[in-house]
């Protein structure tokens, strides 16, 4: 199946917002660090619902956010959730970026990149989008180190690459960005369970869930374009 | 969409500017309409004030 | 007093230790994000007892260590506590690096950097010996957002700098650096007492204190050379 | 301090590169001695293993 038309059926299904929920929780996070400055340009590249790009209008008065999504339906959803005239939401593929070069000043993705049919032509893409100094914040619960991720794949019905946190820096790197940082940002606020709720249907134990959220979280990498 | 995004974006393609061809607008954005390359002439439609920049090979058309 | 004396009394005073311990609980989080590779060459600036920079040996496979203080004593103290050979020690001035241009890969800093009687100085002395994608991660508990540390400057016999979070993106960018992120770390380790025990010898009131390492914690910035 | 020090190190006032005149060495290091600069002649001291590369300025004497 087509990445446009697996995230259309999930957009259409709603979970969009069950994602951002879910998501929210490291997101933040990472969000907080972003060095945007008001007026800035944002991108949220793969934006589902769109609540990265939107928070950073809120919290660092971004000027203009544009959320990039290669499905329709959740491009559309993303728009229906804001009035705000700064925040726009486009329809577009990661490795073909519709934008001039030097145009963006910050981007931010979480959960999406590693849909990227070719994740270094997307680097490429956002090397040339970024103009010097421009940060890429990639998020990503599923890579090498987290083995709890590695059975993702089965459940989605397109390709999904995945690194290990050393392939991150080098494929950065190779694709003309610096790597300003690399670390997991833990769950701290999902629910889990007393140990004698174990096995649930997820998860076989406390203790995986335990390390899938508090030790893995989520894996952040940091790009500066030159 | 509204008319400031022609500011930064491009053919997705070949990286040339975009012709903007207004179909229905409101007040504050394009509802429908084209976006056609300069310099390869493909077009891009904007539905629902949503510009569609996908590759075309990569843009199914909507179920009728 | 100069900083060489007021710090070789610190060190003189073992007081070089005392502080390790209490940075560790937020300068780990801000090492392990560092993008620090195998064989990489670190500086540790304003290294008092040395312990990031022999951190990094530790984790990261840094190559070579260098730990750079006004203070011979605390030179001294920080030689005393390891035999690695390839971590090596330097007496000298922030403004005044005796390192080649783009002879560091990274440069990490805890706690020292507010010390600087000219900082601007000190970040043009940086981005001079950073390599080309080198990182610059500056850590302060000292800076403008943190109430709770603006009496500080009375404890201590130096002059001090207190920036605002925004006076630090700004004065890196004047030096030429990019920067790549901005947050605060919190200090979730320290002992914070139950209520009824304060006022304490340092704190009016629980929730001040809390607010000190809970939500202020410590500043990291993150800058990168172009 | 390692030998290989002087790969990187270089004059704190004038950036230029430092000659190294070994008083006391063991297996290992440098245990006393001097680095002067090639340029403007400042001499840095190397004491307990430790070089002194502060501007001369700021280094007072030890006291006696
Ligand atoms: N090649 C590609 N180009 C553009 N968008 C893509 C893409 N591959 C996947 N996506 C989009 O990436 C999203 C991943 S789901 C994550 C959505 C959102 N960032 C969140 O945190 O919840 C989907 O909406 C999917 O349509
Ligand atoms: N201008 C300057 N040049 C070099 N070192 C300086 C300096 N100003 C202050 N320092 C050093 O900065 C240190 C601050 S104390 C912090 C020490 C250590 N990084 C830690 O986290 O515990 C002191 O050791 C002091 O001597």
């Amino acid at each position: 199946m087509s990445v446009r038309e697996e995230f259309d059926r999930w957009a259409s299904e709603g979970r969009d917002r069950g994602m951002a929920e879910r998501h929210w929780h490291t997101a933040k996070h990472a969000l907080a660090r972003a060095p945007v400055e008001p007026g800035d340009t944002v991108l949220d590249l793969g934006c589902g619902s769109g609540y990265a790009g939107r928070a950073l209008r809120d919290t660092a008065d971004a000027g203009r956010v544009y959320g990039l999504d290669a499905s329709p339906e959740m491009a559309r959803n993303a728009r229906s959730y804001t009035d705000d005239p700064q925040v726009s939401y486009l329809v577009g593929d990661f490795e073909h970026l519709p934008f001039a070069d030097d145009a963006i000043d910050h981007c931010f993705s979480m959960e999406s990149f590693y849909y990227a049919s070719d994740p270094h032509a997307a680097l490429a893409e956002l090397a040339r989008v970024l103009r010097p100094g421009g940060t890429f914040y990639c998020a990503v619960n599923f890579y090498e180190e987290n083995v709890h991720s590695h059975h993702w794949p089965e459940k989605v019905d397109v390709g999904m690459t995945r690194w290990s946190e050393r392939e991150y820096r080098q494929a950065f790197r190779e694709a003309g960005l610096h790597v300003a940082g690399q670390d997991r940002i833990p769950d701290r606020e999902i629910t889990i369970p007393p140990a004698d709720e174990f096995p649930t249907e997820d998860w076989e134990s406390r203790d995986a869930m335990v390390e899938r959220y508090r030790t893995y979280g989520t894996l952040l990498t940091v790009g500066v374009a030159p | 969409m509204r008319e400031d995004l022609m500011d930064i974006i491009c053919c997705p393609l070949d990286k040339h500017e975009l012709d903007l061809e207004v179909i229905r607008r409101n007040d504050e954005e394009i509802m429908e309409g084209r976006l056609v390359c300069t310099e390869c002439g493909e077009e891009y439609p904007i539905e629902d004030g949503i510009p569609n920049l996908l590759p075309p090979d990569m843009r199914e058309e909507s179920p009728a």
